[in-house]
């Protein structure tokens, strides 16, 4: 089934200028990697489906209904994006008053909102730090902040930008289980990514941008194998599927495990 | 070697804190602008920068934000520049004395903006404008009162009152309000008090 | 001959209690360029700004200990005559903007002018530093319409033109994209072979292991580390330190396969593929 | 770039006079009808204020500030003609509302003095481009921070507006409605003003530290990229702009 629906969109800020020229995409529950340089339209695109930007042409439908018509907050309830910079909406004294303001938002009552902001604060590890200043917090801290304070809303279609910028290894690990959550849920996960490691290893299709259109839209593989295509685009191939093709290997490997067990398999035939 | 803030010499944070106090500022117009609100709330970052780093940050965001709107905006505000440096001084001096501890305190520093503004404002008035203030309500009432009176000084002395002290009492709690939520690792910045400690030994 | 010399050097912010930096010792010679890495909150940032002064001339608090930058005692130096000993660049490119100049020459000038270098000298410098970091083209652009990775090659000409012997980085690609990243590694490339000291804290392992020569693993304020790459990488416990290897040691460990005649696993592309070849 | 300012780049001789002079004429253009209250030096000073912004070319752009200020003016009239404290002779209108002579008088020598003061400062500031205020301020002994500042501002300033705008994006995706009733309006302030307040101080600790490490505190003599430039008529505006200062203070005292 269809969550989102984009038909022959395009975006001008400025007329003459367009940012998106005719994008035709159609999202069902698989989730969804988004990459391309910066200026490609990639934000322009979150931000039209989130109903921030209305479209110079062309139509969008998420979950059925018409986006061009609807408000941003109107969608909150079906579709959340965390934004890329924390300090752009944090503004209550404590994380967990934080996290529970989307829901009350969408009309959840203070029990229902504050149990699901405890929810979604576990989800991220950050359940200890509830009742702390958020504004005190380190800025890959806030960041998960505002996952949890989108999580809490419980939407259908979650957007991600840029979500493992100035994250360490544990921050990386929460964003993995937030996508993991969603994937099981049958829920739709999108994200934005510079990190090609972590696209490759988390999502199950990848849309490529470049200059306000789509030059590729296939499951990771298929797009990580296209090096010049990337390349082209101002993008790299993950680390391992270039570590495979140095060692000779036709495959495109997209994880650790996928080469460790190909090696493996080749050197048990050797002997 | 130590770079301390004073009176004379100013800290880099304590400098760049006076750009934002008049992005603050002009946020707040433009709310009250497009709200049609009957109040200005454009000196909410001048009282911030006061409260945060003193009477001297706070006068210079003031004639700094009154030069700059002269420049970008409005001619008037050249005229008016007075008033605000004393409003940073006011709420920056009230702020060190510690009359920033609470909302009940707030609104004293807010009353004494308010009467600050209007003393400064109301001779300004007289001068340039005759008395008035170009505010729609305020100045209906100069005109009631210049009638049944027949003195400018209190006419507009009450036109600039009504407007200026729930004006100055809103800006004040607003800017008490953000000056609360700020987080310890900002406001150190400009406490400007602390020694170097040493941890030799 | 030593370029940074360290000395049980403590430090605690204002609003702290726990300290940041504790009691770290370290060297580092002319023309290294050093990794940190570690967890964020591990000190990887202070440790940064307590080469430039900015630990703990502008943030103040409790210090402890001695940093000695090319001869110069930090504690006893301003923030400004530093400068023209260590450069730093930091993480968000938008902030590193002055505000208050109309092209980008004019950006590279601006500590030139703010520390009285004669106008004809401040040509030249901002002439090579442009040219070094490739952003001649650019020199008469706004500096806000640049792209990040444009924006942060200038922030690093605006060090560079202040002449400084060592390059201090802190998680200069974080916010760029693979491109813009590429272009500043290749600059800070560039600046190495010149002959310039460089000290990178980075999250990106991958990097770390291709263009640094030592690498400092941090924790709690503590050096937990300070070896090459190979073996720090190699080190069983990184985990621990909320630090993950680079991809080709994590798949090389698995395999169990390091170089011969090595204790270590390779760390890099090339290294992986010589000790992977015909598996 | 975006960027706001009233300045309007034109090629007149007026637009090449040192920005120093230009201040020291707004200021004479201004004390001269202080010190000498009649109406006459008020309306001559305004015409030659005004005379000298058609001479700069920059009539039509100053306008819009007069048209503000004339809206004013017209409740100037109304309330000084109706209530002025001093009216006598009454000439029109009806009970309670008529307007008297003194009255109008008295608004017209109102009019006259704010016509004069704001075209004595658009003068300077429709005219001068704000940066090169701020150099020959700082050549002239402003501290070179504070010349930092003031140039500074007309970019921060368009900064914080798209942060602004960021904001109101994040918060309306989280279901804050900032459109409909002034309440709503009202209560969606908080989520708007806090983060954009939090996000620029952020912001101005990260410029502060990038700053000072570019020597923006060294305490020793600066020097300039751009070399010195020379404006025509600086001695001549000076002396000229003195001797009228001194004119009408002795006219003052002798009349």
């Amino acid at each position: 089934m269809s969550r989102v629906v984009v038909k022959d969109v395009c975006f001008s800020y400025r007329s003459g200028e367009e940012v998106l020229k005719g994008i035709t995409l159609d999202f069902d529950e698989k989730s969804t990697a988004i990459i391309g340089q910066n200026g490609a339209g990639k934000t322009t695109f979150v931000k039209l489906l989130k109903g921030l930007l209305k479209p110079t042409r062309g139509e969008i439908y998420i979950l059925g209904r018409s986006a061009n018509e609807m408000t941003a907050a109107a969608l909150a309830p079906f579709i959340g994006l965390v934004f890329q910079n924390p300090n752009d909406q944090i503004f209550r004294s404590t994380v967990l008053e934080e996290v529970m303001f989307g829901p009350l938002n969408i009309g959840e009552d203070p029990k229902g909102a504050r149990k699901k902001a405890e929810e979604a604060l576990e989800m991220v590890g950050l359940t200890e730090k509830a009742s702390e200043n958020p504004h005190d917090l380190r800025l890959s801290e806030k960041k998960l902040v505002c996952v949890a304070s989108i999580v809490a809303m419980e939407p259908e279609i979650l957007i991600l930008d840029e979500p493992t910028i100035a994250q360490d290894h544990a921050g990386m690990a929460a964003i993995r289980q937030v996508i993991r959550r969603f994937k099981e849920q049958g829920k739709l996960v999108m994200g934005i990514l510079h990190d090609m490691d972590f696209a490759a290893e988390n999502f199950e299709r990848v849309v490529v941008f470049h200059q306000g259109t789509v030059v590729a839209d296939d499951d990771p593989r298929e797009v990580f194998s296209r090096e010049s295509l990337l390349q082209r685009a101002g993008l790299e191939v993950p680390h391992i599927t270039r570590l495979g093709w140095s060692l000779g290997r036709k495959e495109t490997f997209l994880t650790e495990a996928e080469l460790i067990q190909s090696l493996r398999g080749e050197g048990s035939t050797d002997r | 070697m130590m770079q301390r803030s004073s009176w004379f010499r100013f800290s880099t944070p304590s400098l760049v804190l006076i750009p934002v106090a008049v992005g603050i500022n002009y946020i707040g117009k433009l709310f009250a602008g497009t709200l049609k609100l009957p109040l200005w709330l454009d000196s909410i970052g001048t009282v911030l920068a006061g409260m945060l780093a003193g009477p001297a940050i706070g006068a210079l965001s003031g004639a700094i934000n009154n030069v700059i709107y002269g420049l970008t905006v409005d001619p008037i505000s050249f005229v008016y520049g007075l008033t605000s440096i004393l409003i940073g001084l006011v709420s920056g001096i009230m702020a060190s004395r510690g009359w920033i501890t609470g909302w009940a305190r707030a609104l004293v520093v807010g009353l004494a903006v308010g009467l600050t503004a209007t003393a400064v404002s109301t001779p300004l008035n007289v001068w340039f404008w005759g008395g008035q203030t170009g505010n729609f309500w305020g100045d209906a009432l100069f005109a009631v009162v210049l009638a049944q009176t027949g003195s400018v000084w209190l006419a507009s002395f009450l036109d600039e009152v009504v407007v200026d002290i729930p004006d100055k009492l809103l800006t004040v709690l607003v800017a008490y309000a953000l000056f609360r939520s700020l987080p310890k690792g900002i406001k150190q910045l400009y406490s400007g008090r602390d020694e170097l400690e040493t941890l030799d030994g | 001959m030593s370029k940074i010399r360290v000395e049980h050097l403590k430090y605690r912010y204002p609003s702290s209690e726990k300290l940041a930096l504790d009691d770290l010792s370290f060297e580092v010679d002319e023309g290294e360029m050093i990794g940190i890495i570690g967890r964020n909150g591990a000190g990887k940032s202070t440790l940064c700004q307590a080469f430039v002064g900015l630990v703990p001339h502008f943030y103040r608090g409790a210090y402890g200990g001695k940093v000695v930058v090319s001869g110069l005692e930090v504690l006893k130096s301003s923030v400004s005559q530093l400068a023209r000993r260590v450069g730093i660049v930091f993480q968000n490119p938008f902030t590193q903007v002055t505000g208050s100049k109309w092209t980008v020459y004019e950006e590279v000038a601006f500590g030139l002018e703010n520390l009285g270098v004669p106008r004809k000298e401040m040509i030249d410098r901002i002439d090579y530093a442009l040219q070094l970091l490739g952003m001649e083209k650019y020199r008469d652009r706004h500096p806000f319409d640049l792209s990040g990775g444009q924006m942060q090659r200038m922030a690093i000409a605006s060090v560079i033109a202040l002449q400084p012997e060592i390059l201090v980085l802190d998680e200069p690609t974080s916010q760029l994209d693979p491109q813009g990243s590429e272009e500043v590694f290749r600059a800070v490339h560039r600046l190495r072979e010149e002959g310039m000291t460089v000290i990178l804290a980075e999250h990106n392992m991958e990097k770390i292991a291709r263009y640094c020569n030592r690498v400092m693993l941090l924790d709690g304020g503590k050096i937990i580390d300070f070896a090459s790459p190979a073996s720090v990488f190699s080190r069983a416990d990184l985990t621990r330190y909320g630090v993950v290897p680079p991809v080709y040691t994590r798949v090389c460990r698995e395999l169990n396969a390091k170089r011969e005649g090595s204790p270590h696993f390779p760390v890099t592309l090339e290294e992986a593929c010589e000790v992977l070849k015909g598996r | 770039m975006k960027t706001f300012s009233l300045y309007v780049p034109r090629d007149s001789l007026i637009h090449r006079i040192n920005p120093i002079d230009k201040i020291l004429y707004t200021i004479t253009a201004i004390a001269v009808p202080l010190i000498l209250p009649s109406m006459a030096a008020s309306f001559l000073c305004m015409l030659i204020s005004l005379s000298l912004l058609a001479a700069a070319r920059v009539v039509r752009q100053s306008l819009p500030v007069f048209a503000f200020v004339f809206l004013i003016l017209c409740t100037v009239v109304l309330i000084q003609g109706w209530f002025y404290p001093g009216n006598q002779t009454p000439l029109f209108g009806v009970e309670p509302f008529v307007f008297h002579a003194e009255g109008l008088m008295k608004a017209c020598r109102i009019g006259i003095r704010v016509t004069n003061v704001v075209a004595a400062f658009l003068l300077l500031v429709l005219t001068t481009k704000p940066a090169d205020l701020v150099e020959e301020l700082v050549r002239r002994g402003l501290s070179p921070r504070i010349g930092y500042v003031l140039d500074s501002i007309f970019q921060i300033l368009p900064q914080m507006m798209n942060t602004t705008r960021t904001i109101l994006d994040a918060q309306r995706s989280r279901g804050l409605e900032t459109e409909g009733s002034l309440w709503v309006r009202v209560k969606a302030f908080l989520p708007l003003i806090v983060p954009v307040v939090m996000s620029s101080l952020i912001h101005a600790k990260e410029r502060a530290l990038a700053l000072e490490v570019r020597g923006l505190h060294f305490e020793g003599q600066r020097t300039w990229l751009r070399e010195k430039r020379t404006y025509p008529y600086s001695r001549e505006i000076r002396g000229g702009l003195l001797l009228v200062l001194t004119a009408s203070i002795v006219w003052r005292i002798l009349g």
